[in-house]
């Protein structure tokens, strides 16, 4: 199963999970987010730097499968334009050890946020966008788990 | 002479106005800021996009840096906002 | 939905996750809990006080509903004999907030485990059976949310 | 006389060889612990099951409730080892 995709077309979040489930550890956790339809949302559009995503996101999951011991991990993230109600990001991880695998799927929801070179703009029913502003506790959050 | 490709992204590119271009590599010494401050004397979005270095982050090679990190011999410098993903 | 579900049948893990993705917080989390097949396991048997069971599972749910600001908790616990690769438990919750959907779901695993009334019995090859003793990790782990 | 439901899960169940019974209400100041003493004096598999205190946890009127805590007016006491779910 490859580990990290980046891509524009969207998941299926509950296959995601039946392959994790298959990795044989009886401890699946997952992540999922969603776009929010609040203020009328029309489409949030993902921006990313491509040549640096991937290997980037890669790098991340190299770190958890080295700080928990785990049999799988899965990290899609979507870029691009998307609705209202569709997926933006899938993180998912399997161990042996419910702990571990909690703890490594906010870890990399975690750092996906505030490390991952991915940028949103909101469109809106009147024609305004707006880029979203980064949240210093995101930025925080990572800082939280450096060893 | 070698060369130095600058990405922008994100509002940065939308003020600008361009997604990248290439300038001469800078001399030894130089900083990640001091090239944003000569790219912010420039006209046009220049300096609305690049003028507030708070408000910006860094990549070089592909890997984010302090903006008081010395530009070297990278071959890829991105300039970007504050990332938002997940 | 129905927030607990103390049930005999499986469950599609995937289903449940977009129905708390409907829920609208734009952040899921979810935990999977997938019988082993270790030293050749040939069933895992779920016994429960059923008269406790439920009621208990909705007053820790409660609790999680206090504590973090979530739009939707599902908890599903099996019962009966299970197979090697058949799901257990499922938890998952829906927030606006990603750490409240990973945090309470944590904190409903680790409860789940520790104070649910449920004993697992294994079932071998050779006829063997024998009752999975609980780990003293499981308690620390559900005093560690105190508050 | 009002009576007291006792019941047994897991292998307290299976070496006791009874799911639940009933018995008349301890009086007033017996506790969980004193009816579990009284039971493994018992004849049969109760001895084995009930012997060891430390391997038992206890539930009156389905709340988890420690050993030594008084049987008083309870309906219905479960036995049982620490639970194993999840």
């Amino acid at each position: 199963m490859s580990r990290v995709s980046i891509q524009e077309e969207g998941f299926d979040a509950g296959a995601e999970l039946a392959l994790l489930e298959a990795a044989g550890g009886g401890a699946v956790a997952s992540f999922t987010g969603v776009v929010r339809g609040e203020n009328d949302l029309v489409a949030l559009e993902l921006h990313h730097y491509p040549a640096m995503t991937a290997a980037q996101v890669e790098r991340i999951v190299d770190e958890a499968m080295d700080r928990w011991p785990l049999l799988g991990v899965r990290v899609i993230h979507r870029f691009g334009r998307l609705k209202p109600g569709e997926h933006i990001v899938f993180v998912g991880t399997a161990s042996r050890h419910r702990s571990a695998a909690l703890e490594s799927c906010a870890f990399l929801i975690d750092w996906l946020k505030s490390e991952a070179p991915f940028w949103k703009k909101e469109y809106f029913p009147d024609g305004g966008a707006n880029w979203v502003e980064a949240r210093v506790e995101d930025e925080a959050k990572a800082r939280g788990w450096t060893r | 002479m070698a060369k130095l490709d600058i990405l922008y992204f994100a509002w940065v590119r939308e003020i600008i106005g361009c997604d990248s271009e290439q300038v001469d590599q800078p001399p030894a010494g130089v900083t990640v800021a001091d090239l944003i401050e000569q790219l912010a004397a420039r006209d046009g979005g220049y300096g609305q996009a690049l003028g507030d270095q708070l408000r910006l982050r860094a990549a070089l090679d592909q890997r984010f840096v302090p903006l008081d990190s010395l530009v070297g011999e990278a071959l890829e410098l991105a300039i970007f906002p504050p990332v938002t993903g997940g």
